[in-house]
């Protein structure tokens, strides 16, 4: 049954509220593997989904519903030892919030129906409100409510998108289920003009939530203020979560012969994420806001791989993959920064190099390979995305590409170089490296690095799967 | 292909070892040292033999994440620039046994002869690649690992500015490769090599472009150039010697590979690389003789260089593009060959000037002088490297420099456009020579002859055994290839003939003019001896004294009126004046009995100022201006969101 | 590289070897007669060497052994170009396509160790010296090279030999007498350059500070400075043969007559030297680019012409 | 029974600018339940061409308990206990706002003129002017006030605009009320968590007021 995916970790989720701690915590685990082991069951399509109506196994449903279950495991365990270190008074509610949120991520992973879809996302705004606000200081609660009222605006106007296109099927006479699968077998019929516009408000309202430039505006402040097992899980799984209710929407329109527009449209916005997150990556001042800029770039490139379409596509999901695996390993490794230092100020995090090696090295391999230097993956995808894009003649869009990848760079490095390398202001830590901290990122970034040795046929077969409906190929 | 492979992977287990090993030192070292020249050893090896023994060239590919191959072919032109990479990476492991000496950084000792190891094979690996991908995953690896050998003292903060400038140069380099890789691809559809010179003229162009400026900025080529400078004095002198000895020559493969897969016709390829080699070979030589580092001075001098080697390379493409078929052979084959040469007599001025740091502790010329009582076998080899890299015969520059003229020469029976290139690349071949000259005799001249201008200078002694072994060998290679230049020169042709319109071109009409220069430089040599023997006999009997140099009257002089480099260099400097940037702080004399008057003066480098003044400056002011986005105020970010919808409904 | 064994061509050697010293008095007996002196003998400069030679050396204490090889290098190449070249159309002992630019870089490699000696010395006169001698005689390059490169232009070859006796040969009396014109002058200046001579450099001033190759040699003493003078005097003998040859066509004609009327050039050539050395003064330093650019101006402009001419 | 629905939407339009130009706190969160109410019962009233059945009104019955009694009952205890200063104090002023919110129905009438919409029976037009203006107030009231409360307000409005539009377009909702019913239960529980967020702001900042909360910024 394709729905324990979500309902596993929800009524887990509901459990650990009020379980002991202890207890708790090993519910927690065991439901992130049990989530790991439903999902490996799904991926290779065991179980059949109960109401194919609302619910499908899609190939991109199923990438991301992988990383996410994968993602999840590797935090859930850090997350047990980093809320030790921090003695948090609310951590079932933490935990338990946690598990809620995989739950609502998991029901993007699959919904199928318009409808349902939109519900799940504006449930995983909800769920994950409380992770952000856990601490309850000043900037938290700021965080806290811009996140929940600028998402909240931001899917409501995608529901409006949705309306859209229910109507746009009308308006042209055709009764099928609003569901994307029904929908696509149809497109070629649908009223374009409401199509498009409706295309357009789910770009904006998803793009809010994935944080497409210029509807990021809340992402920096969520992901600088969550404790950093939430921001891995929201860099590295929500915004892929957000990507996929645009790429299914990408998908319709380019069924309907609209492919170019919404292409165009994916790239402008992927192109402006990316200048908006050059511009403040340089001269950044907080290595958590740092990193979240980073992923609103690395959205911008994924929906200009998207959007390209081709080669590119087939780069962009694998970009899409390997982000979110170095993104939460550098998530994870900002929390143990954080909890070294006390602080979230690069200028004051001098030193990670003498003074926490173990996440200094992680620190840095996870820069290295979020900035595309092999052996990471995200070399392989970039230099995809390049080349598709020049293959589709967009020769502006490769120049901004190209353009904001040096910028972003050239102020990412300085601040990182300076972070782990230089000498440290005093030898004072707050709390000595542990190995159980340091491992999950590790062993996320050495996934990826896996993953670029040896990809597995039956996710290469996915990925082929998921972009063909757009007309990705790896031979484009 | 399997002795290949042997190699790489003794080198890499040489490299790994040392990171498991390194908390006992020595053995380490012993250890990463003798393993990585074994390696190495055995790639010369293999290199050579394919070189002179015509074996087929071999293709292996693998398969790799289910769409790419990984391939990779050793023909000759792999094979000539293997030679460089193993030869001069082994002798620079033998010179870091003694260099690396602190024991108490063991750790970063043991990573740095890890990557230093992945470097090699990073190279070997990009000069063997056979497609897009397999290139650019070992271009990227090679850039990497540079980076971390830069940074090795990263606990100075100049040394993280220098990585800091080399990472970012690296990055941006590699994105216009593949930038120009894309434009490749979109014709071709395929990663092959073969496929790339059946796209049009046109978009060759534009991929050789990009190509060009991506490789060129790990060359250093002039405007590009600006991270060389900063890199090479951070890293620890075997690593420089590595990497301005072979690293940016990858860039001049990267230019060559490229060239001969594309095949075009254009005289536009010549006349660009040409124009671009005399900007490279005259500014950079102007700013290494007013350069008072000596490392930095060596890294400008890479620059020039890497002129010379375009400027070979133009006369090449010229000669190709109007069918010369002698200009062609010549140009290609000089070009590569200087690559060898410069590999070699850079390597060991920048080991050499590692001694001098080593024992001195500081690189700053004017500080420095008199070396050469006190590190006698360190200052021979380096006036051999500096002679060789000025081009005089009878060492190995001028080899490959007659080559170039040779070339160039021919090209001037051209018409039009190409004449002129022609000749103005034999005109900046003489200015860069004499040029080259008066940098190195001011390097020579300031730094180990005359008196010692500080007591860092005066108390040094001379440097450890393996590092003179180290010199030692690659001066008395510079002399032997400038005496018997013959069969290093059948290489360079060999490796030329990857053009195919010169595939068939034998160079038979000049060998014995090969010989003829050898004879010559032979001759120089015999009559060297001859005229010393007999000045030797004209002194005996004769009363020879000591005494202090002739001051010209003055009774009193001190070390502080010798002739420094910065004054050496200064007319010179002022004759470049609006291409070089020269600071200087006079206190005046404003008094009738003039007191503590001070004069300092700095050159800077304009294309340093151009990339601040009209790049990065800009950028950062715009950032700035954009920085209120992120105003903090939730209306206005909602005020964004109605904005992208009103927007977007008006694009409908 | 052909090696010509006939007598006449060692012959030529030697004779020119042994004359230029001769021909160095020419210059200052020139000069005595501007002045209005009687001037030293015509061999001063044989006696000269000879007292060098029978004398010892004072070496600083400052000096390494680069301070010795610079005069036995600064003589050896200076010598190794009387081997190439054609006196008087007469055939030389060695020759090789490409030769010119072998035998200019080996002058390079000369003045790199008379440089180098200069700055052993550790005196800062000789060090500023050595600034200036490189400068300018990186300068001078430029010119000799272009005039390399029209000769190539010209003649296909790039040979001593081939210029003069070959089947093309360059000088006043051929067709293109204009370009060689516009050469010659140029040479003339580099002539001037090369050898320190008036108006880039004044050897006769006694103030160190105007100096530009003597001060180079000042701690120079004995058989050292023989060698370094000897090598100068060749260099010289060089510069003027070479604009001799340029001036008349000596491939034509019977050899007897050729060596009188080369030798008639060579002396006024030397004489034209002391002429300008007693009319002119020497230029202010920075005014001495300007000079030789213009040299260098001239033959660049007659390469660019070429692409008129010959085509 | 088409004078009916015209008068629900007259009264629609009258709240959206009555909110508009609305100074006090509470008469805001009384004009939100009275539009909620309202908003409800308009799919009653459109709906009734093709006969009223159960389903229908169960789901009337639960928006009226939702958007009328839980949402409006949730803001004003917080405005009772919370908020101290009951004053909207806005960006924009009332008088501009209410321009504002006239122009917006002068837009969304010629937005729905433009709109390909023959096929939609005449009332839907008027339905689809008051619904855009609806929205567009609502996010009038998002920017153009400061305190969070009237945040949540103007989301709210937003939200009833919208499902007005999507009743509007909709001649049948194609779902079987499980989707209506998992939309409204998001919209609840938003309201919640914006709810108790802004408990804890008013606790930590001492004010609602919005402009306390910019310290997060670059």
């Amino acid at each position: 049954m394709l729905q324990l995916v979500f309902l596993i970790p929800i009524i887990a989720g509901i459990a650990v509220f009020f379980l002991p701690v202890k207890i708790g915590r090993l519910a927690f685990i065991a439901t992130a593997l049990f989530h790991l082991f439903v999902t490996a069951l799904e991926w290779f399509h065991v179980t059949e989904p109960l109401h194919s109506k609302y619910f499908s196994n899609t190939p991109e449903g199923m990438l991301v519903l992988a990383i996410m279950s994968f993602l999840f495991l590797f935090i859930s365990i850090y997350t047990v030892f980093y809320m030790a270190e921090v003695e948090m008074t609310k951590e079932p509610i933490f935990n338990g919030s946690m598990l809620l949120f995989l739950g609502a991520m998991s029901m993007v992973a699959i919904a199928d129906h318009i409808i349902m879809l939109w519900v799940a996302i504006e449930a995983t705004t909800l769920m994950s409100a409380p992770l952000i606000f856990v601490h309850r200081s000043k900037a938290s609660l700021e965080a806290t409510w811009k996140y929940v009222l600028i998402c909240s605006v931001g899917i409501a106007l995608a529901l409006l998108g949705c309306f859209f296109i229910i109507f746009s099927m009308e308006t042209s006479d055709l009764h099928v289920p609003i569901s994307f699968s029904s929908l696509n077998g149809v497109a070629a019929q649908l009223n374009h003009v409401w199509l498009k516009a409706g295309f357009i408000f789910i770009v904006i309202g998803y793009g809010t939530k994935m944080g497409l430039a210029p509807m990021h505006t809340w992402l920096p402040d969520a992901h600088s203020e969550a404790p950093s097992p939430a921001s891995a899980l929201l860099s590295g799984a929500l915004l892929n979560c957000a990507f996929l209710g645009v790429y299914r929407c990408h998908q319709l329109m380019f069924n309907a012969g609209l492919g170019d527009y919404s292409s165009n449209v994916l790239i402008a916005f992927g192109l402006a994420s990316m200048l908006v997150s050059a511009v403040f990556i340089l001269n950044q001042t907080d290595y958590k806001r740092m990193l979240a800029y980073s992923s609103i770039e690395n959205m911008g490139i994924i929906a200009v791989g998207i959007g390209i379409g081709g080669l590119a596509a087939f780069g962009a999901m694998l970009h899409m993959i390997h982000h979110s695996l170095v993104k939460s390993s550098l998530f994870l490794s900002a929390g143990n920064i954080l909890l070294g230092y006390g602080t979230k100020s690069i200028d004051k995090t001098r030193g990670m190099l003498r003074l926490f090696p173990k996440t200094g090295i992680t620190f840095f391999a996870g820069f290295a390979g979020i900035s595309g230097f092999p052996p990471f993956g995200l070399f392989v995808s970039e230099l995809l995305i390049i080349l598709g894009a020049i293959k589709a003649g967009r020769y502006v869009v490769i120049t901004i590409f190209i353009f904001s990848l040096i910028l972003i760079f050239a102020g990412a490095s300085r601040l990182v170089l300076q972070m782990v390398f230089s000498e440290p202001e005093n030898d004072d830590k707050l709390v000595p490296e542990r190995w159980t901290r340091a491992l999950p990122p590790i062993i996320l970034l050495l996934t990826s690095l896996a993953l670029v040795i040896w990809l597995p046929d039956s996710l290469y077969q996915t990925i082929q799967n998921a972009i063909s409906s757009i007309g990705g190929t790896v031979n484009g | 292909m399997n002795t290949f492979f042997i190699a790489l992977l003794l080198i890499g287990a040489g490299g790994l070892q040392a990171l498991a090993t390194f908390r006992i030192y020595s053995l380490m070292k012993t250890i990463a040292v003798s393993t990585i020249i074994g390696g190495c050893g055995v790639g010369l090896y293999d290199a050579i033999t394919r070189i002179f023994q015509q074996v087929d060239p071999v293709v292996c590919s693998y398969e790799w994440l289910q769409m790419f191959t990984f391939s990779l072919n050793i023909d000759a032109v792999s094979a000539f620039f293997l030679v460089p990479i193993f030869a001069i990476s082994a002798v620079a492991a033998l010179y870091s046994f003694q260099y690396m000496h602190d024991d108490k950084r063991a750790a970063a000792t043991a990573n740095n002869y890890f990557f230093y190891s992945l470097l090699i094979i990073s190279m070997a690996l990009v000069v063997c690649a056979s497609n897009l991908i397999t290139f650019a995953l070992a271009w990227e690896l090679m850039s990497i690992s540079s980076f971390f050998l830069v940074i090795y003292d990263v606990h100075k903060k100049s040394t993280r500015d220098a990585g800091y400038i080399y990472f970012i140069f690296t990055q941006a380099g590699a994105l216009f490769i593949f930038a120009g890789f894309g434009f490749i691809y979109s014709y071709t559809g395929s990663f092959a090599f073969e496929a790339i010179a059946a796209i049009p003229e046109s978009t060759k162009l534009v991929a050789f472009i990009l190509i060009l400026i991506g490789c060129g900025s790990k060359a250093g080529i002039m405007p590009l150039h600006v991270w060389l400078p900063y890199a090479h004095p951070a890293a620890p002198s075997h690593v420089s010697a590595v990497m301005s000895g072979v690293m940016i020559k990858m860039g001049i493969y990267g230019i060559v590979r490229f060239y001969f897969l594309m095949e075009p016709t254009s005289v536009l390829f010549g006349q660009i690389v040409i124009s671009l080699g005399i900007i490279s070979g005259i500014l950079g030589v102007t700013y290494a003789i007013g350069k008072q580092d000596i490392k930095k001075m060596l890294a400008y001098s890479s620059v020039e260089n890497i002129g010379i080697i375009l400027l070979g390379l133009g006369i090449g493409m010229l000669g190709v593009a109007s069918d010369n078929k002698t200009m062609a052979a010549f140009g290609f084959a000089g070009g590569l060959l200087h690559v060898f040469n410069h590999s070699i007599f850079k390597s060991l001025l920048f080991m050499g000037a590692g001694s001098v740091i080593h024992q001195a502790k500081t690189g700053a010329s004017n500080e420095l002088g008199g070396l050469m009582k006190t590190m006698p076998v360190t200052g021979r080899n380096l006036l051999v490297g500096a002679i060789s890299i000025s081009g005089l015969p009878p060492f190995n520059g001028f080899i490959s420099e007659f080559l170039i003229y040779y070339g160039a020469i021919h090209g001037l029976s051209l018409h039009g456009a190409s004449f002129i290139f022609s000749a103005l690349a034999i005109i900046a071949l003489a200015v860069i020579g004499a040029l080259a000259g008066a940098a190195f005799t001011k390097f020579i001249g300031v730094v180990f002859l005359g008196e010692p201008r500080s007591d860092k200078a005066a108390n040094t002694t001379e440097a450890g055994v393996l590092m003179g072994t180290a010199l030692s060998i690659l001066a008395a290679s510079c002399l032997i290839i400038g005496v018997w230049p013959d069969y290093f020169v059948q290489a360079a042709f060999k490796a030329s003939q990857a053009v195919p319109m010169i595939s068939d071109f034998a160079p038979t009409s000049f060998m014995p003019i090969m010989t003829s220069i050898a004879r010559t430089a032979a001759l120089f040599l015999l009559l060297f001896i001859l005229v010393a023997v007999l000045r030797k006999l004209l002194y005996t009997g004769k009363e020879i004294t000591k005494s202090g140099t002739w001051g010209c009257g003055f009774t009193q002089p001190t070390v502080r009126m010798q002739y420094t480099g910065t004054s050496y260099a200064d007319s010179m400097v002022d004759f470049f004046r609006p291409f070089i940037r020269v600071q200087k702080k006079y206190s005046g004399i404003n008094k009738i009995f003039p007191g503590k008057t001070t004069y300092s003066s700095q050159i800077h480098d304009i294309s340093e100022i151009g990339l601040n003044i009209f790049i990065v400056r800009p950028i950062l002011y715009l950032i700035s201006k954009l920085r209120w986005i992120q105003h903090g105020n939730i209306q206005l970010y909602i005020g964004y969101i109605v904005l992208a919808i009103v927007v977007m409904l008006i694009f409908i | 590289m052909d090696f010509t064994f006939s007598s006449v061509s060692f012959l030529s050697f030697l004779a020119a070897f042994a004359l230029a010293p001769l021909f160095m008095g020419v210059i200052l007996k020139v000069k005595a007669f501007f002045g209005g002196k009687q001037g030293p003998p015509w061999l001063i400069k044989y006696y000269t060497l000879i007292k060098l030679l029978r004398k010892g050396s004072v070496y600083s204490t400052s000096t390494t052994f680069v301070f010795k090889l610079g005069p036995i290098i600064s003589f050896v190449t200076a010598f190794m170009l009387l081997l190439f070249f054609p006196f008087a159309g007469l055939s030389p002992v060695l020759s090789f396509h490409g030769d010119v630019v072998m035998l200019f870089y080996l002058l390079g490699l000369g003045r790199f160790f008379t440089v180098l000696a200069a700055l052993d010395t550790a005196s800062p006169f000789e060090g500023m010296g050595a600034a200036r001698e490189v400068f300018f005689s990186a300068l001078a390059e430029a010119t000799i090279f272009v005039i390399l490169a029209l000769f190539f232009r010209l003649t296909g070859s790039l040979s001593f030999v081939e210029y003069f006796t070959g089947a093309q040969t360059v000088n006043l009396w051929s067709e293109s007498a204009a370009l060689i014109l516009l050469v010659v002058i140029a040479l003339f200046i580099v002539l001037l350059t090369e050898n320190s001579r008036v108006p880039v450099d004044d050897p006769a001033t006694h103030l160190e500070l105007t100096m530009i190759h003597e001060v180079m040699i000042l701690d120079h003493s004995g058989p050292d400075l023989a060698l370094i003078e000897m090598g100068a005097f060749c260099k010289m003998l060089f510069y003027s043969a070479f604009i001799s040859c340029l001036l008349f066509p000596f491939h034509t004609g019977t050899p007897f007559f050729n060596v009188i009327v080369f030798s008639l050039i060579m002396t006024l050539i030397y004489a034209g030297v002391g002429l300008v050395e007693s009319i002119t003064a020497r230029y202010k330093m920075d005014m001495v680019p300007n000079f030789i650019l213009t040299s260098f101006a001239l033959v660049f402009f007659a390469t660019i012409l070429t692409m008129e001419f010959v085509q | 029974m088409i004078h009916i629905s015209n008068i629900l939407l007259a009264l629609i339009l009258l709240s959206v600018l009555l909110s508009l130009r609305s100074n006090r706190l509470m008469a805001l969160v009384k004009l939100m339940a009275f539009q909620g109410v309202v908003v409800s019962a308009v799919p009653l009233v459109l709906e009734t061409a093709h006969g009223v059945n159960f389903n229908l009104v169960m789901f009337f019955l639960l928006l009226v308990l939702v958007k009328g009694i839980l949402i409006p009952g949730l803001m004003y205890r917080a405005v009772k206990w919370v908020v101290v200063d009951r004053e909207v104090e806005p960006i924009i002023g009332y008088h501009a706002s209410l321009f504002a919110g006239l122009i917006m129905i002068v837009f969304s009438v010629y937005v729905t003129n433009q709109l390909q919409l023959a096929m939609l029976p005449e009332n839907h037009k008027l339905l689809l002017v008051a619904a855009i203006t609806t929205m567009g107030a609502g996010l009038i009231l998002l920017m153009a006030r400061r305190k969070a409360i009237t945040q949540v307000i103007g989301y709210l409005m937003m939200e009833n605009g919208i499902y007005l539009i999507g009743t509007a377009l909709a001649k049948q909702m194609h779902t079987q009320y499980v989707v209506e019913f998992a939309v409204l239960l998001d919209l609840l529980v938003a309201v919640l968590v914006m709810g108790i967020v802004l408990n804890d702001i008013n606790h930590t900042f001492d004010d609602v007021d919005t402009a306390l909360m910019g310290q997060l910024k670059d």
